[in-house]
Parts: structure tokens; C-alpha cells; sequence
């Protein structure tokens, strides 16, 4: 099994997770996040005193899912997340050693 | 007293008329309620302008230290109105007899002359001591919310509530009484219609001194000392309290006229609710074109402050100005707020939610600009009052501030302070959900 | 109608006077307008308090059931405005009849005496039908707020507006009738000024008697009976609401003389205003310090229930007592306060936002403290008209709340209470985003 | 001026009396501070409802957009004040003469009838000139207030303003001067009491030939048309917003009597007072009702647009209908709301906080059922109005909006949208922090 | 040492967090999240249009620990979590190579 | 490659994300997050119960990187971030497989 950690802008949240679905991903987790990168910051004023906005919004989203589908997840994101605008994100892939789902007990690929 | 506003009675619109003997067409005791409901109805707009400043800081100040000024503001009312009650109002007003200062002791009501079998209305200018009561008490409320936004974010609970005690019950009583209370500066010839200087300025001034002596918050100003910005949590709430505040001044300036019993009153009353809302008009139209030009963008928080400034710069004098004026006075100050922001930080002194500029910078501006239209104000006799009546609060707070931080600190910890005053000193948080479902 | 109210007219800030042929001074018609602009006026004020409880229930509610409370307040003011409309106003004011009931009718107003050729304004007591028609349903829509404060993140949207239905169509009005309505409680010379027992307490008790048949919020108290906090969910909405009720509340007393057309009553409303606000500061105050001394920390929320307690305590009685013993009396009811939260927990009973110390148990202290300032109310009169009416709405209350919960159940299920009543009932969030950008 | 209004004077809740002699009981100076004092306290309540709009669109748009919808709602109310004083009152009341329009020349009071030895106060008819200004004032920026609602999220700031600008100068006025100054539609007999279509509806107009001008929100319908939802930020204050309206029409209702200064108008506001509350309480529920029906659950914001829509139906004619009639009539607003916000959608017309459906469609609503109470006014005429009304505004708009759109531009870039506005026009945002903690 | 993923349903965080206390877990990050999963969104109506709601309120839970403690932990938060219904949420283990305290610096099973 | 996880104390986010762009890291992503460990929260009353707050504010940052520059990293995290106090935070080092820069599609060292 594998971990895909994408960061995605925020805008494109519903389009990756029905292009996820698409792609047979049955389950994940979203969560807010702020990303710091190529993508700059403006330069904000307030109240005359001028400070950086570092880290722009970013939706996470963690997808648990057979090592088989990994290939078509990412292309998923990566097709549905792309405005071809820089800061659209990134996608990282993790090994996971073990699933567990909390209502059932199954675990391993029957978890996800 | 009021011997100094009573002047005023007689000017309408910058038309001076007789004293008509249609006047006494108004009976007596008729005058008296319309004054009395004067008093009543514009203070409690007046008191709603507490609220205004509870939203308007509670939308400035960062989210872990909202609870902390909610807190703050809610005592502040409260304990300005108790020692208003019992200190306050005589030392403002009883006794002043041209001098310094009126008398220590309980302000009781004394309506004996206007009850019984045959009461004296005057010449319907009286009304019930009672909601003369309620009317000045709560001006001093408002001197006292000025402060509190300024030290905002580091100040301990207690001590502000101790300095709070000070500045209602013995600072702003004492000033008062020597303009409003008839003292010394009243003789002079000194104007100040609804406080520009006597409310407004002494609340920025006694912030100032607690802001210097204080210090700014930590981190927020870089070593280099360029000023770090800190956005407040809340503009919708900021937005709210702008919008109070706008809505009581037409009490705080309206009230000011003093009475209701006349059509000349109601006359004059009229023109100050037109220019106390055409300057707050001027100052947020201002400050939004110098903020889109110094800053090439409209700075929501400068344009609400511009407000602010539009309304503290009328208020010295909201009675004699046409429109057209009121609308430039108070677009000079919006102005001012937009230049002085940059200036006070250019010497770190740090005010959360701008109120130096608002309220004294503007206060100062207002106070002068009451010889553009009151051909009786002498623009020394202004300066005259301005200077004294900021020495004296100066001088008082310092002092104030000074024994406060000597014997109980004023000054949350940098630890306390980066946690937030909420949970450093009130255990609560003002949004405390882990998650909001 | 007010029988009993109106005998308070001779009483002015406990100064008792002749009725002096200079009330005469006021005309007729002059009178009837101040006095019809008084309900108005001050009847918008008391309006103006159901957002306040909207405000300070929605910061004390956890974020998911912020949307439900709100539609609750919106909703339970306009049911109290249209079934008073066709019930509540008659049941309650018309031929009462020294009894205990008045007529299932439906009100219209008539102004016939003062209209036409020869219109009678009697002794400058009469005023528009219509403007007490509206200060009166501005009363009883403030009751059933109480309610919904005290129930809130359990209770069913449609059942509580059916026990709202109930509430000011019927229980309200018989109770007020007895007193307000000149009916047997009036007679035995029960004192109630703007109704600390015949407006807060009953809402207390209906408030108190849904919260016992309608249980905790699920988590609300360990096994061991221990309390579990559940901190509200925005301190600054629920200060602006304290601010608001604390605003209208000088309609609320001050209104409730009835009259402003003579001098007297002029000055009775000022000392109104006086000890509506200075009780409502001596209730922050002692509820600040109340709980720095027992929980070493300013709880904010006590000290905003502090502020209602001081002016529940003093609506019995706004009129007679001097300043101080206003201050005095609120501090009581702020003391009350945070300790009557505690008891409350210890019983398990849940009161979100804690509107059965405020109301009730302030409400209750405030009825008997009326014999501490006004010489012809007596004690045992007082506890009459206290069990009395409490009697007569738990039992009422009760009975509603049952059938309510046998026909229709009242609670949301576990899972709902867990997913919020936001969701589960309304299906809108009251903060609905993801992420905020 | 105001003659059509003028013509309601004898009409009291439905039932004519004739002038009588006793209407001389209140002198005239008395009668002319009435008259004065409704304006200024009545004209307050409706400048708060400018907050009212502020908090009601920053609950009902999303949080990237809240800081800049706070700026507009300041601005516009600053904007509006300055042009009704520098040239749109004038244009509205100055020298109409059954025409269509006024003249372009700056509004400045002239009391000197009530002033000097030999004061002329009319009938009881008189009022200080700046008095009526002022009320008149707040009305103009209650229209342009209406606009911002529905073009929220999407259009830029500075071309908004000069729209603003554009309709309060010029439009409003313009189409007010038909009716209210006397113009060619009050010699027809159109009857518009407080503004159903002369404020409600011209900004219901303005905001639909905005809307259908700059088109939806990106992503707000489907490429199937289907509508997408988006919730806005929050919901407690999309409430409070509706309170504060509820409040505000008041005075707005209830200062339209335009006279307090004799008996039959105090019942007259009474009556105004009244059916203003029960329309708004009839909106609520039935919209409450309406939407459980269709959509099985009730929707807060619909419950809220049921409040604004009685309270817009009843504007036209607040004054003849019994209490009864006006909940239906509210209740008819309530039930429109939610059957005109899915047409709309269908249309694919995005009005963000469902401006159009209260103001524009209820406005009309209203404006027809003038004629179920009012006997003097005929549907023809009134259909006359509405559509004379309507046609010049969205003409006039049109013109103003492409203008607009031409010369600089009136829609922010799909990016800009999808960052917020708060970002891309302000650099602010409403709610900035990365961590609350 | 390992890491714990967990989503639960946010009202089990107190009842989680003292079971893992109970397995001898000393420290534990928590983070709001969103999840789609099984357990399908309720479909909304705002303003007539009708919305799903897809992602459904969740906390993430992160778990650095012993190898020898995690299955401890993983029955902990099983146990705690379990409501019976669908949506209670997932376990995912994944392998760490290296902790590190921040405060003094010590590395490995010392660090958490 | 590997990818850090640091929780951080919030108010330390700034001189962190400046430490690591110093010490070469061009990108990382931040959340919010609660944290339980040694450092014990306050128990604070409201309205006279009393309750523990068992969870305190902690940013969480993500930082994907090559493995030769996880050491300059680690320091340059430990070092900003320490305050010598307790609650200063973790450090954790997992191994990442694959790296997708979502705008281009590069893979690995090039998509960070
Ligand atoms: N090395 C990294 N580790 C973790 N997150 C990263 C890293 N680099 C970028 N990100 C995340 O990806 C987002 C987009 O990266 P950025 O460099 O701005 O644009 P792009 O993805 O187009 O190259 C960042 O805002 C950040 O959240
Ligand atoms: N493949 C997955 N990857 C990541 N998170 C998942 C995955 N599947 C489910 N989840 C998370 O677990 C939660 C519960 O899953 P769900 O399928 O709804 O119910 P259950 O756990 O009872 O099978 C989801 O809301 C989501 O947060
Ligand atoms: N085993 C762990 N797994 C995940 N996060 C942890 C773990 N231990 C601690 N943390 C995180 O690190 C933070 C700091 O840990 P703590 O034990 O309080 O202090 P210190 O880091 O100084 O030892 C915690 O608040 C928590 O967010």
C-alpha cells in the first residue's frame, strides 16, 4: 500500500476528488494547509506597515490506496489539479506498512 | 454649568438670532421633558457607542487576545459609571466657580425645583438632573474606551481597570470642569462643543502616555525597527464597531446641543446630526483615496478609522460649519489618520487599533478647526485649551501608569504575551473550538 | 389597565409628591404624543434586545448549533408578535377585573377618544393603543428569548416554537394579567415595576422546567456527576449581545413608567436610566470579582451574565432606590450569579447559556429587594406574587413540555446532538467553509 | 414637498376623522420639535441599518470576500450623503412642480420662517429643514446599500463606487422626485408610502441590471445551468444584519408619517409600528413554513429574506391595513422570497444574498397591495408607477453599468475571483489568521 | 519506530487520546481533517440549490512511536474510536527513520 | 528522498521557514495542529467546571527534500525552533518514494 500526499490548490479540490473517484479511489482525507514555495507571496499593506504573505492556501489530501492504483491516482491529480499555473502543487508518495479500518477491524487492502 | 456651551444656544447654523419672545411658546414644563428626553435618548446612543469600541477592538486585536478586550470593555463601562457617580460628576461640575476643580463628594439628583406646587421651569432650559447625569457619564465611558484599544494585547486586566478608575473618576473630572464644568478655561472663551479635546484628546492622550510607557508589542517592530504588520482577527466585527460609533455620534454631538425645548434647538440639532455625518462621510472618503494612493490599495481598516476621524474632528464644533465644511473638517482628518498611522510608527509606538490617530491626533485637528466657523473661538484660546488640557492628562497618567507599573506591573510577560492574554490571564478563549464540528 | 403601575406615578426617586396643578402645564394632546413616543421609542429599544439574546446565545452555543439558535430567536420573535397580536394582548389586559384571566379575543386598537371634535386626553395619562400594544409585545417576546438560551444544542426546532406558541399566547398572558392587567395580584398590592418575576422569571421558570424535562446535553456531566465545560463558541458575539440587552434594557425600565407627558414622570424615567445602568455595572463588577476570588481567573462569561443579573435585580424596582443602593442591588444579583451556576450544576441541570441564574434567580432576588427602597410593597406580598406566578407557569410549562414530548418528542437524537442540530435539523452550517480561502 | 404623503395625514388606521379644532391643542413650536425629533430619532434608526446591510452581506458571502463588502458598505454610505447633500436632494425636492425632476443645485436649509420675532410654524405642520435632509438621506443610501448585496463577490471595488455614485446623485433622485417631490406620479395618485418602490425597488432594479450585466459568480451555475451552491461565511451575522434591518424599518416606516406633532400621527406611527413588526413576523413564518415544505428542512437564510421581505411589502402602505391584513401581506413577501430565489436561479441571475427577491420583487408586491387598504390609490396607477419606476432605472442603470463596463472595467478577473476579492482588490482579508492561537 | 495515521470522528478525540495515554503513549498531534470515505455526505439545500457535502468532518491523528508499542496503540484507538458506524475512521501505519526532540536534541526512541 | 515532519510552536513558524530556506529548502507546506505531550496544558474553568486543555497550538510543516540535505534541515529546524522549552516539538524523518511537481509532471529531485 501506498500514501499519496497531494497539495492541491484549493479551487481544485472537487475536480481531483471526483477525478480520484474516476479513478477507483473509494477514500481520503482533506485537510487546510498553507505552502510555501516557487509560487511568491504578495506583498501586503496594512495599516501602512508592509509584510509578506509567505504561505498561500493549499488543500492536502491524503489517499491510502493498493500500490496497483497508485499510477492512475496520481495521473488523476495531476490532470484534474493542473492550471498550468505555478503553485498548482505537488504529490508525494509514501510507503504504508499497514491499514486498519476502526469500524470492522479489516485490515491491509480490505481497509481502504 | 455648561455656562460655555450655553453660549452656543443662541448660534443656529451660523445665523445668530434673538431671543425671541416666541419662544415662549413652548411651555415650560413641556421644555423640560423635551430636554430631559434629550438627555435620555442621545445617551443611550451615546452608550451605545461602548459596544461600538468592544467590536471595533475586538475586530483589531488577533484572535488570542479578543476575549481579553471584550472583557475590558464590558468593566470599563461599568466601573466608569460607578465612580462617575461617585466622585465624578461633582468634581466636574459642582463648585467649579471658574476655578480648577469642583468638589469631592456623591453626585445626588435635586429635581426639588421642578416638582411641588409650583415648580420652575426656567426658561425652558431645564430639565432632569438625572439624565444630565446620564448624559456625562457616559462621555467619560467613552474617554475611557479609547484607552483600552490602544494597549491592547499586552496590558494586565487589573491595572488597566485601576488606570480606568484614575482617568474617570479623577483625570477627566477635573479637565472637564474647567470648560464644561465652568472653570477657568470656560472663561477664556475656550470651545469645545461635545469634547474633541476634552473627551476625545484626553482619551488619546492618556493612551499615548500608556502606550510609551508601556511599550510596543513584541515583534512588533523589527530590530531594524520597520513595523511588522499584525492584521486584527475580525474585520466584519471592526466594520460593526465603526458603524456603532457612527450611530452614537449622533448623540454624543447632538445630546451636546444641550436641550430640545425650542425650534431653535431643534434646529440646531438638526444642522449637527447633518454635519457630524457628512465629516465622518469626508473622513472615510478621504482616507480611502490617500490610502489607494500612498498604498495603491484601499486599506479597509484605514477607511474605518477615517470615519472615526471624520466624526472626533466635527465634534469641537459640529453646530456652526455648513455641509460643505463639515465635509472638508472631517476629510482633513481622515486625512490626518492616514499620515499620523505611518508617523507613530516611525517612533514605535505601537496602537492596535489606531486610536492616537482617531481620537487625539483628530481631536486636536477638530479643536482647531472650531475657528473656521465660530467667529466667537479665538484661535489661541484653542491652542490654550489643547496644550492644558494635554499637559494636565499627560502629567496625571503618567504618574497614573508610573505607580501602577511600580507597585503591580502593568505589563503582561513576552510569554504571556505570545500565548495571548485570553489564555494567560482569562483561562478563555474568545473562539475556543478545536474543530468546528 | 397598569393599575398597579400607575400608583408609582406619585413616587419620584423616593421623594414622595402631591400631584401639583402644574402638571396641567403640559396639554392634553402634548402629553398623549410624549407618551405615545415614550412606548415607541423605548418599545424599540426592548425590540432591539432579541438580537441581543440571538447574539449572546449564538457566542455560547458550540459552532454547530449557531445556525439553529439563530433561526430559533428570528423565528420565536415573530411568533410572539402574531399570536399576542390574536391573543396574548386580550387574555392579558382586557376586563381582567381584579381576577385571574382576562378575554379570548383578538386585540384591536381604539383611539376613538382621542379623535374627532371633542377628543379627551384625561390627565395627560392616555397614549396611542397601538404604541402600548407594541412596548407590551416587545415583553413577551423578550420571555420567550430566555428560553431558547437555556435550552439550546438539544431541543428540537418546531417543538420549542410550539412551546413559544404556548408560552406567549397563553401562560404569559394570564400571569401578567394578574398584575399588569390589574387582576388579584395587582390587588394585594404585589410590586413588580417592569417585571423582574412577571417577564424574567417566567422565563426562568419555563426555562428551568424544559431544561429538567429535557435533560443535559449528551457529555454534559461525567458518570460521577461532574460538570464537562463546553465553551461557547465566539466570546465577542456573546459580549455585543450582553451590550445589546444592556442598551435595550433602559427601554425596558425606562419605558415601563408608562408615561413621559409631566415632569414627574420626566424625572422618574432619568432616575430609571441612572440605576438600570449603575445596577448593571454593580452586577459586572461583583461578578468579576466573584469569580477572580473563587476561580483565581475573570471568567468573562460570568461577567457578562453579571451585567443581566444586575439588571434583571433592579427591574423590579428601577425607581425608588437612590444610585447606590442600585449599585448595591446589582452586585447582589452579580454575586447571585456565579454562584447560583454552580448550584446549578451540582443539580445536572444544563443551562447553556445561563439564563436561569440571570433571569430567574436574579429575578426572584430583584422582586423581593423592591420592600429594601419602596415602602409600600411588603414582603409577604412580594413571595405571594414569586410562588404564585412560579407556580402557575412550571405547572403550565410542565404540562406543554409533555404533551410537547409525548406527541411530538422534543430532544434530537444522540448522533444529532453529536453532529450538531445545525446539520442534523437545518442541514446549513453556521460557519459552512472548508477553508476559508 | 411630500404632498402625495401629505394626503395620508387624515387617514388613521383606517378610519377617516376630520380635522378637528383640538388639533390646535398642540402648539405650534411643540409641534414643530415633534415633528423634528421623528425625524432625527426615526432617520438614526434607518442610517443603522446601514450596518445592518454591512453585517447581512458579510454573513452571506463567502470569507474571501467579507473584507471588501465591509469597504463597500462604508463607502457607500459616506458616498451617498455627500451627493444627496452636493446635488441629489435638490434634484428630488426642489422645484419639482408636478414635473420630472428637480433642480441640479446644492441643498442648503433655510429655517428663517421658524426663527426671528414673528416665528411661522405652520399647521403643526413644520419641521426643521435639516431634519428632513436627514432623513431623507439615510433612504437614498438604504437603496444603494441593496445593490451591493447582489453584486458581491465579483464586482470591483472603484467601479462599484461610481455606480454608487451615479445612482444616489442622479438615478434615485430623478425617479424620487416623481413621487415624493411632488412630481407627474403624485398628481396621479401613486401611493408609496415608505418606499416600496421608490427605494426598495429602484435598488432591487439597480441590482438586477448589475447583476445581469456582470453576470454570475464564476462556477455559481453548472454548465447544465444547474445552480451550485455557495453558503456564505456566517450565519450569526447574516442574522444580526436582519435584526438590525427589522429594527431600522421603524423608523423608517414610522418616520414616513413625516409628522408627530398632533395626536392622530402618533396613532398613526403606532399603527405604522405595528403592521411594520407583523409583516416581518408573517414573512419569517411563512417563509419558515414555505421552505420546510418544499425543501424539507428550514433554511436560515430564507427564514432571514422572509424577515426583509414582509418587511418590504408592507413599506408601500404601513399604515391603513389592520394588523391582520399586514401579517398577510408580510406573509405573501415571505412566500415570494422563496419561490423568486429559485427563479432567479433559473435565470441564471446570481444575486448573492437574495437582494432581488426582497427588495425587487416584494417591493412590487408591496407597491399592488397598497390597494387592498388604501382606498384612494388605484391598482392602474399604482402598476403606472412601478412600471414608469422601473423602466427609468434600468435604463439609467444600464447606461451606467456599461459605461462602466467600457471605460474601466466592472468585473474582477475569474482569478482575482477565485482568490477573493479581499486578496486581489483590499490585500486584506477578513479573517487573516494562519493560526488562531 | 513507526507512525500512526488515524482518522476518527471528532467527538472520540478525549475518548481516543486516553486510551492511547492508557497504552502508554506519551505524545500524540492532532489536526482537523475532512474525509470522504463509505459514509456518503448528507445533501444539502441552501437557498434552493441543492449541495453535497462530500467531506465530512474528521481528526487526523499522528503517532510517532516504539515498533513494540504500536500495535498496542492501533487496538487502543480501535477500540476507543469504534462506534459500529460507517465512517469511524482509519488506522495507517507507515515506518519513520528518524525522530528528533527539538528541545534537547536527542534522536530515536529517546526523542518521543 | 525523504520527507520531514516538524511540529513547531506557532509563534516559531517564521524563523523556521527562514532557517530552512537558508539552509537551501525552496518549498514546504504548514498546518495547523494541536499537540499532547510533556508539556501539559492548562486547566482552565469556565463557568466553574474546571477542564483540561490537553491540546496546545503546534504548527505542523511538511518538507520534502533530498536525503543529502535532511541533516542541514534538521538543524536548521532545531536550531530556529528551540526555545528551551518544554514543547518545543518534534522532529520526524520518513522516506518518500516518488515526487510529482503537479504544473510539469517532473518526477523526483526535480519536482522539489
Ligand atoms: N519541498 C516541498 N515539500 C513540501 N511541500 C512542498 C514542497 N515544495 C512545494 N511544496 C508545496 O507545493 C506548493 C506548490 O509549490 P510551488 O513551488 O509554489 O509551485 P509548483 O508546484 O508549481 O512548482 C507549495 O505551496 C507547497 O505547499
Ligand atoms: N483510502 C483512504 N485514504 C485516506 N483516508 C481514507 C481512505 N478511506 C477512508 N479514509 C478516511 O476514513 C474516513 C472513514 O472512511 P469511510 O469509508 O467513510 O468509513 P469506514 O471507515 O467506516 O469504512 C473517511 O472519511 C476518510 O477520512
Ligand atoms: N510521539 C509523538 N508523536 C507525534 N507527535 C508528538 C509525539 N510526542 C510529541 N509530539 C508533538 O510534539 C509536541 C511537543 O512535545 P512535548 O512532549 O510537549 O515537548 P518536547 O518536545 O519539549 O519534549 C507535542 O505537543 C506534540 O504535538
Amino acid at each position: 500500500m501506498k500514501l499519496i500526499i497531494a497539495i492541491v490548490k484549493p479551487f481544485k479540490l472537487d475536480a481531483v476528488r471526483e477525478a480520484l473517484t474516476a479513478a477507483g479511489v473509494d477514500g481520503m482525507t482533506a485537510s487546510e494547509a498553507k505552502g510555501f514555495g516557487r509560487q511568491k507571496g504578495q506583498t501586503e499593506i496594512y495599516r501602512g506597515a508592509e509584510y509578506e504573505v509567505n504561505f498561500l492556501p493549499k488543500v492536502r489530501l491524503e489517499i491510502v490506496l493498493d500500490d496497483d492504483k497508485v499510477e492512475a491516482a496520481c495521473e488523476a491529480i495531476r490532470s484534474a489539479a493542473n492550471s498550468e499555473k505555478i503553485g498548482d502543487g505537488k504529490i508525494f508518495v509514501l510507503s504504508v506498512e499497514e491499514a486498519i479500518r476502526i469500524r470492522t477491524g479489516e485490515t491491509g487492502a480490505a481497509a481502504i | 454649568m455648561f455656562m460655555n456651551k450655553l453660549k452656543n444656544f443662541g448660534l443656529i447654523a451660523g445665523l445668530t438670532v434673538m431671543a425671541s419672545p416666541a419662544m415662549a411658546e413652548v411651555p415650560g414644563e413641556t421644555a423640560f421633558i423635551f430636554n430631559t428626553l434629550l438627555f435620555l435618548i442621545m445617551g443611550a446612543f451615546v452608550m451605545w457607542m461602548a459596544a461600538g469600541f468592544a467590536m471595533l477592538e475586538s475586530g483589531m486585536v488577533r484572535s488570542k487576545n479578543v476575549a481579553t478586550i471584550c472583557v475590558k470593555n464590558v468593566a470599563l463601562f461599568a466601573i466608569a459609571g460607578i465612580l462617575y457617580y461617585v466622585v465624578g460628576y461633582n468634581l466636574m461640575y459642582s463648585g467649579v466657580d471658574a476655578g480648577f476643580i469642583g468638589e469631592f463628594s456623591m453626585w445626588s439628583p435635586d429635581d426639588s425645583a421642578y416638582l411641588g406646587e409650583t415648580p420652575d421651569f426656567g426658561e425652558g432650559d431645564t430639565y432632569a438632573a438625572g439624565s444630565d447625569w446620564f448624559f456625562q457619564m457616559v462621555f467619560v465611558a467613552t474617554a475611557a474606551s479609547i484607552v483600552s484599544g490602544t494597549l491592547a494585547e499586552r496590558i494586565k486586566l487589573w491595572p488597566f481597570l485601576g488606570f480606568v478608575a484614575l482617568l474617570t473618576a479623577i483625570i477627566y473630572p477635573i479637565q472637564g470642569s474647567w470648560t464644561w464644568g465652568g472653570g477657568w478655561l470656560s472663561e477664556m472663551g475656550f470651545a469645545d462643543f461635545a469634547g474633541s479635546t476634552i473627551v476625545h484628546s484626553v482619551g488619546g492622550w492618556a493612551a499615548l502616555t500608556g502606550a510609551l510607557i508601556l511599550g510596543a508589542r513584541s515583534g512588533r517592530y523589527t530590530a531594524a525597527g520597520t513595523p511588522v504588520a499584525m492584521p486584527g482577527s475580525s474585520m466584519p466585527l471592526a466594520t460593526l464597531g465603526t458603524f456603532i460609533l457612527w450611530l452614537g455620534w449622533f448623540g454624543f454631538n447632538g445630546g451636546s446641543q444641550l436641550a430640545l425645548g425650542s425650534a431653535e434647538n431643534a434646529i440646531a440639532i438638526s444642522q449637527i446630526f447633518i454635519n457630524t455625518n457628512l465629516a465622518a462621510a469626508g473622513g472615510v472618503v478621504a482616507a480611502m483615496i490617500a490610502s489607494q494612493m500612498v498604498y495603491k490599495k484601499v486599506d479597509l481598516t484605514l477607511a474605518l478609522n477615517g470615519a472615526i476621524g471624520g466624526l472626533v474632528s466635527i465634534t469641537a464644533e459640529p453646530l456652526a460649519p455648513t455641509g460643505g465644511l463639515a465635509i472638508l473638517i472631517g476629510a482633513v482628518g481622515g486625512l490626518l489618520i492616514v499620515f499620523s498611522v505611518t508617523v507613530l510608527d516611525r517612533f514605535k509606538i505601537d496602537d492596535v487599533v489606531g486610536a492616537i490617530p482617531a481620537h487625539l491626533v483628530c481631536g486636536i485637528w477638530g479643536t482647531l478647526a472650531v475657528v473656521l466657523s465660530n467667529g466667537e473661538a479665538s484661535l489661541v484660546t484653542q491652542l490654550i485649551g489643547i496644550a492644558s488640557v494635554g499637559a494636565f492628562v499627560v502629567v496625571t497618567s503618567s504618574i497614573g501608569w508610573l505607580v501602577l507599573k511600580a507597585v503591580v506591573g502593568i505589563r503582561a510577560s513576552e510569554e504571556e504575551e505570545l500565548l495571548g492574554l485570553d489564555k494567560s490571564e482569562l483561562g478563555i478563549e474568545a473562539y475556543p473550538e478545536f474543530s468546528r464540528s
